[in-house]
């Protein structure tokens, strides 16, 4: 069973108080600005991006773990709240998510095995415990922990299984959306291509719809079908993977993958951004990132470029989708 | 850096009034005071002209109001027993006791900061393990059993100094002793653990490997980092001096607030109770305000004002 | 052992092995032992009190007063010497210690459990709930918990129930503090978070997954204010303003010893010491705990 | 001294920590020379005592280190100096910075006066000229506004910002060797490629050798001329950087480097080493890689390897007595290990 992920205009403001004030102003955090996008049934959708880009949010939005300030996602044709009600608990059966630190989403004190098998217990309370522990033991299989393992803890594992065993717990529920953040980020790189390769082993059993978020580009072209890079909570650029990582369109897509070490190549060739990203609270007016831009224009710090999509790929920047614009504004700018 | 000292205030403000409230509590809840402080012989109109006194006969939130108005007044009834203000009784206490109040928070920062120092930087060693079984030994005496065991050595035993009494600087040697004592313990370790919290921090590291020297990196990198949580540990330890006075004060006969305030609860003069309840709420308050003001003047992050996620 | 140096050897690890009692003597450190010790002989004296008093320890003896206790000239009737009113120190300290241990026990047991509840409570609501209960620890925090239990004691009056209620609130705000830190960051990041994104309830939450993997830290905060009740307890009672006769604790025997410092200084010395080496020892072991159990620390 | 002598040279390094019951190596025995200006990179995953040799050879591991075997700096011993000599080398010598700046910087103390200390250590310089050299370097490491901005606190700046400071700071004393510990772990990418920019072209500029520790090869391949590989305590590959890629000699680079997706060519099946780094005191008895290696045999549980030579020229150097079986078909992939076996404790 899979269902379409459909996002819409998806936006999550925080306010903001001065740290130990009472008095002062509140201000706006723009953590997610504006998110459209769908995700086919079946499709890994994978979402890169640096701190403070909203990746997080997003996953937590998702989810209905937090609210929105606006907007909506609605999964196979349901809407997905935040309000812990009867229909929240319904979602959250065909819904699961997986972390970045295995070792801190797992409970310490519980074993493995009662562990994976705690969403049964949640959801259905009246399956037998033979039943349960059954469905345990073939999802450990699944994602390649052996039976023994089951009567463990979580500091006695190693951080790659750890990392299974949040997987297995996320499976036993059968999900139909699995989003992911950063799950392999906090593991070497030995483990983090064992892992890689369990979840491209259960999507194709499984066949889930998901979200893969990454800060790494190579991990992310690794798992997803298509890939968005979003910048200062809004998405920049998506398209393929191999469209978006050979022939990346925005600047900052550019930037992103060159910075991307590789063998045989000179540090040189680096496209090297000046400056740090904006603070999230002071977004700037026009295009988000026109204050880090190489090729920036004048019109670009006025007019916020609109996501427009052409044959599945869809970029963000006047450059892009309107250079006859981007030039004559420059034109006028010079002209001015 | 005004937004920083105008929160700290109201802060401050908020406790003062959760303490005003506690005391009035408290004092509501001990029941008519009339009925518990008279016998059933005392003629009524005696009962009734001390309920009009105290404003028993109001409804318990004009009582409330009232209550606050006379706290802000400094007007807090009589003595029952010296048939004076209650406040005048109390501050007349109070210079005896700042005589060893004093002296012993002196005493015992100085001896704790560089006794814990020198622990934390010996770690592990011979020296270290001496040092934090004197604090633990220190702080788990009670001052009650030192003060006395002191009185049995100094004044029972060697007959060096006086075992109580308010005449002469000697009079005031043991009291202080006690209190710094157990007071030097708890700086000691609490210096000690910062030190050692501290020392593990990267940027001490940092230091190392640009060629700061080792004496260096602790006097210029780790104490003032160290310091912040021994500031704010401060106020703590402020109170610990005060509880540990009424204990000691008693055992020395040392008339001042402590001893008021045992004596007070023994004969019942509720007014005198509540008024040094209220002194040292205000001087608790006070302090810690000034701690916290002083924090922020040591560590620049408090005072920025950076924004951070609600 | 091959030699490590010339690349030849075939160990896996290489490990220098301390002597067998120096590693010993790491992992139980005398003191501990001996603190243990004296605590377990505590507790059993507190259980079986009425069995090992030699007399009663409110009798009284007026023949027999003030007498000094063995090898300082006494006799074996009464191994610790007498009292004022002739009442055997032996017998009255066995009973005071059964009374401290007692009151020492409830009131952090009580204290325990306010401070998790309140300490949950806070993390479960956040927002006003959480600012309510953190100001009314700050206020806690700024006044002498001395203070306020004397002037509790002047204006309730001190029968047994109400004194030891009291005491169970010495150290709440510490173990509140503790209990919401731990639930909010178990709740943030951790795997509370990952409970309520499977669906658990907050009571599943709470109850099956916080509350044992938090227990470690509590009952450690537990174990370090023992040593501060007994203080208390002690105190109060030596002031005359805790326990009241005929009621006797170790405080209460130091109380009224205090006056026979200098005729009959046993009176005063023989519960005092009680006093500190339980102390001490419960210190010593909280310490030891906490450096060997709490993962909060390392 | 002349250019072509070498600039350090390690030998036998060994470290030992104090655990409750015993002590437990953690480093057997590194040997690793280094040139004037050579940019030497040393990879391996967490855990395998990259950070730890060269806090050890600076003498910044705590009491609970034991630290055997010697390390030279132009013929120098410097293990075991005294206070007054390590604090004339650190810093004047070998300057080392950190993963994680924000953290790395003393919170109570503004950027200049930080700067300054370092100035004031190997240069002598104090006041106005301390102040005008703290601004070049302030300058010169990318931060603009350096004015104002000696002014201000580390809270106040961002990550990237800090460890710009730190490779200031690091430059006060001329160093002859700059060691960056995973410099940019903590960093965006974006910003990461500023920070490797910035340390390259620094380099080049003064001549100053690097040692890049990281866990990241492809990093490490573009930034240096030389990698050593490292593996449980040990080294088991030391090798010009370019060779190291196309002809990677022990099994454990190759597993490496066959773990890394790519971001180019096609898309294939990640080839993983099962199991994972075993903690110092869970060793393997043997070639401490026996228990995830693809291609081991009973020879390798008689002896640790020694480094024999695994290319032309004697520079390619690797641990493993496999290697003679290993090494004519280069470049082609070692047989996939196991698909998702269950792994073993």
């Amino acid at each position: 069973m899979k269902g379409q992920l459909t996002v819409k205009n998806l936006t999550r403001h925080y306010r903001l108080r001065q740290r130990g004030n009472l008095f002062a102003r509140t201000k706006t955090l723009k953590a997610v600005d504006g998110l459209t996008f769908d995700v086919a049934p079946g499709e890994m959708l994978g979402i890169v991006g640096e701190s403070g880009s909203g990746k997080s949010t997003t996953a937590r939005l998702l989810l209905g773990h937090i609210s929105a300030t606006s907007g909506e996602v609605v999964f196979g044709g349901e809407k997905v709240g935040a309000v812990p009600d009867l229909a929240w608990r319904r979602m959250r059966r065909r819904m699961q998510m997986i972390y970045q630190d295995p070792l801190g989403a797992l409970d310490p004190r519980i074993t493995i095995g009662e562990q994976i098998g705690e969403p049964l217990i949640v959801h259905f309370p009246d399956i037998t415990r033979d039943a349960r522990r059954a469905k345990v033991r073939a999802v450990m299989g699944n994602v390649g922990l052996s039976s023994h393992h089951g009567d463990r803890f979580p500091h006695e594992l190693s951080g790659g299984q750890r990392q299974r065993v949040i997987i297995a717990r996320a499976l036993v529920m059968e999900p139909e959306l699995l989003v992911c953040d950063e799950p392999v980020s906090a593991l070497d790189v030995s483990v983090q291509a064992q892992v890689l390769n369990v979840f491209q082993d259960v999507r194709a059993r499984n066949g889930f719809t998901g979200v893969f978020i990454s800060h790494d580009l190579k991990v992310v072209r690794q798992i997803a079908d298509r890939v968005a890079v979003m910048y200062l909570g809004r998405i920049v650029e998506i398209g393929r993977p191999d469209e978006v990582f050979h022939q990346p369109l925005h600047p900052y897509s550019r930037a992103l993958v060159s910075a991307v070490p590789r063998k045989g190549r000179s540090a040189r060739e680096r496209i090297i951004l000046a400056g740090d990203p904006p603070n999230p609270v002071n977004v700037p007016p026009g295009c988000p990132f026109h204050t880090r831009c190489p090729q920036v224009k004048p019109v670009c710090r006025i007019e916020r470029p609109e996501l427009m999509s052409e044959g599945g790929r869809a970029v963000a920047c006047h450059l892009v989708n309107n250079p006859s614009t981007a030039r004559v504004a420059v034109a006028d700018g010079e002209a001015a | 850096m005004l937004q920083f000292v105008s929160t700290r205030f109201l802060r401050a403000l908020v406790t003062l009034f959760i303490i005003v409230t506690f005391a009035f509590i408290v004092l509501r809840l001990a029941g008519d005071p009339a009925e518990r402080f008279f016998d059933p012989a005392t003629p009524q109109e005696v009962v009734d002209a001390f309920r009009h006194e105290w404003g028993l006969d109001q409804p318990i939130w004009v009582q409330f109001y009232r209550y606050i108005i006379a706290v802000l007044h400094g007007d807090l009834g009589n003595s029952m027993r010296e048939n004076r203000p209650a406040m005048e009784t109390v501050l007349a206490r109070l210079p005896a006791t700042l005589w060893i109040m004093v002296p012993t928070l002196f005493l015992k920062t100085i001896i704790g900061v560089a006794a814990g120092m020198t622990a934390a930087l010996y770690r592990n060693s011979t020296f270290d393990r001496l040092i934090m079984s004197a604090s633990v030994f220190g702080f788990t005496v009670p001052a009650f059993v030192l003060a006395l065991v002191l009185a049995l050595i100094f004044a029972v035993q060697l007959r060096w100094l006086p075992s109580g009494g308010y005449a002469t600087p000697y009079h005031m040697i043991l009291p202080i002793a006690t209190l710094s004592i157990a007071g030097a313990a708890t700086v000691a370790r609490y210096t000690r653990s910062s030190m050692v919290e501290v020392l593990g921090r990267p940027f001490v590291r940092t230091a190392a490997a640009k060629g700061v020297r080792s004496k260096q990196v602790v006097t210029r990198h780790v104490l003032p980092n160290a310091a912040i949580p021994i500031v704010t540990v401060f106020g703590f330890m402020l109170g610990n001096v005060v509880g540990g006075a009424v204990v000691v004060e008693s055992v020395f006969s040392w008339p001042g607030i402590g001893r008021l305030l045992v004596s007070s609860v023994q004969s019942r003069d509720l007014a005198v109770v509540q008024v040094i309840l209220l002194l040292i709420g205000v001087m608790m308050v006070f302090s810690n305000l000034f701690i916290d003001l002083l924090y922020g003047l040591i560590d620049p992050r408090m005072r920025g004002g950076k924004t951070q996620a609600a | 052992m091959a030699i490590e140096q010339d690349g030849l050897s075939t160990d896996g690890s290489v490990f220098t092995e301390k002597s067998g009692l120096r590693a010993f003597l790491q992992t139980w450190p005398p003191m501990v032992i001996l603190a243990i010790v004296w605590l377990g002989l505590m507790v059993f004296i507190a259980i079986f009190a009425p069995l090992l008093t030699p007399y009663d320890f409110m009798a009284v003896d007026v023949l027999a007063r003030l007498k000094p206790p063995v090898f300082f000239g006494g006799t074996f009737n009464h191994v610790l010497g007498t009292d004022q009113l002739g009442r055997d120190v032996l017998s009255r300290a066995i009973a005071s210690i059964r009374v401290s241990i007692t009151i020492a026990l409830c009131a952090t047991l009580i204290s325990t459990i306010v401070g998790v509840t309140l300490g949950f409570i806070a993390a479960y609501f956040r927002g006003w709930v959480d600012q309510v209960v953190l100001t009314i620890v700050d206020a806690q925090l700024a006044m002498p918990f001395m203070i306020i239990a004397i002037a509790v004691l002047a204006f309730l009056g001190n029968s047994l129930p109400i004194f030891v209620m009291l005491l169970g609130l010495y150290g709440w705000e510490q173990v509140t503090r503790i209990a919401r830190g731990l639930a909010i960051s178990a709740n943030t990041q951790g795997y509370a978070a990952a409970a309520r994104e499977i669906g658990a309830s907050p009571g599943r939450i709470y109850l099956r997954h916080i509350l044992p993997n938090i227990s470690a830290t509590i009952v450690i905060a537990m174990t370090l204010n023992i040593p501060g009740v007994i203080l208390l307890e002690s105190s109060l009672s030596f002031l005359g303003i805790g326990l009241q006769p005929p009621q006797t604790s170790l405080g209460n025997m130091v109380g009224y010893g205090r006056d026979y410092i200098q005729s009959a200084p046993w009176i005063m010395l023989m519960p005092s010491a009680v006093i500190v080496v339980t102390t001490l020892s419960v210190s010593i072991m909280g310490d030891w705990l906490r450096d060997r159990i709490d993962p909060t620390v390392k | 001294m002349t250019g072509s002598t070498d600039l350090m040279d390690i030998r036998g390094l060994t470290v030992e920590f104090e655990g409750r019951y015993r002590f437990t190596r953690a480093l057997h025995g590194i040997d690793i020379t280094l040139k004037r200006g050579e940019a030497l990179g040393i990879v391996g995953e967490s855990g395998c005592g990259k950070s730890i040799t060269w806090m050890a050879v600076l003498g910044l591991l705590g009491r609970n280190a034991r630290v055997g075997g010697s390390a030279r700096l132009e013929g120098r011993e410097i293990l075991g100096a005294d206070d007054a000599r390590l604090s004339e080398i650190r810093g004047g010598r070998i300057a080392m910075i950190f993963q994680d700046p924000s953290s790395s910087l003393n919170p109570l103390h503004k950027i200049g006066w930080q700067l300054g200390e370092a100035l004031r250590l190997h240069q002598g310089l104090t006041g106005a000229a301390a102040r005008r050299e703290a601004e070049r370097l302030i300058d010169r490491v990318g931060i603009a506004n350096a004015r104002q901005r000696l002014g201000e606190y580390p809270h106040e700046f961002s990550g990237g910002m800090n460890q710009r400071v730190m490779i200031a700071m690091a430059l006060a004393g001329n160093p002859d060797l700059l060691v960056a510990d995973e410099p940019t772990t903590a960093l965006d990418a974006t910003i990461q490629a500023q920070i490797l920019d910035l340390l390259d072209d620094l380099r080049r500029e003064r001549n100053m050798a690097l040692v890049l520790i990281s866990h990241d090869l492809g990093m490490v391949a573009e930034m240096t001329e030389r990698v050593v590989v490292m593996y449980c305590g040990r080294i088991v590959e030391d090798s010009p950087t370019a060779d190291l890629f196309d002809n990677p000699a022990h099994p454990y680079t190759r597993g490496l480097i066959d773990a890394i997706p790519s971001i180019d060519g096609p898309r294939q099946r990640l080839l993983a080493i099962p199991g994972s780094v075993p903690p110092p005191d869970r060793l393997p008895s043997g070639c401490t890689f026996l228990s995830r290696c693809a291609v081991a045999g009973p020879e390798c549980q008689r002896a640790v390897p020694t480094m024999i030579d695994a290319g032309t020229g004697g520079r390619h150097r690797a641990a493993c007595v496999k290697l003679g079986d290993l090494l004519p078909p280069a470049n082609a992939h070692l047989p996939a290990p196991v698909e998702i076996a269950a792994e073993l404790v």
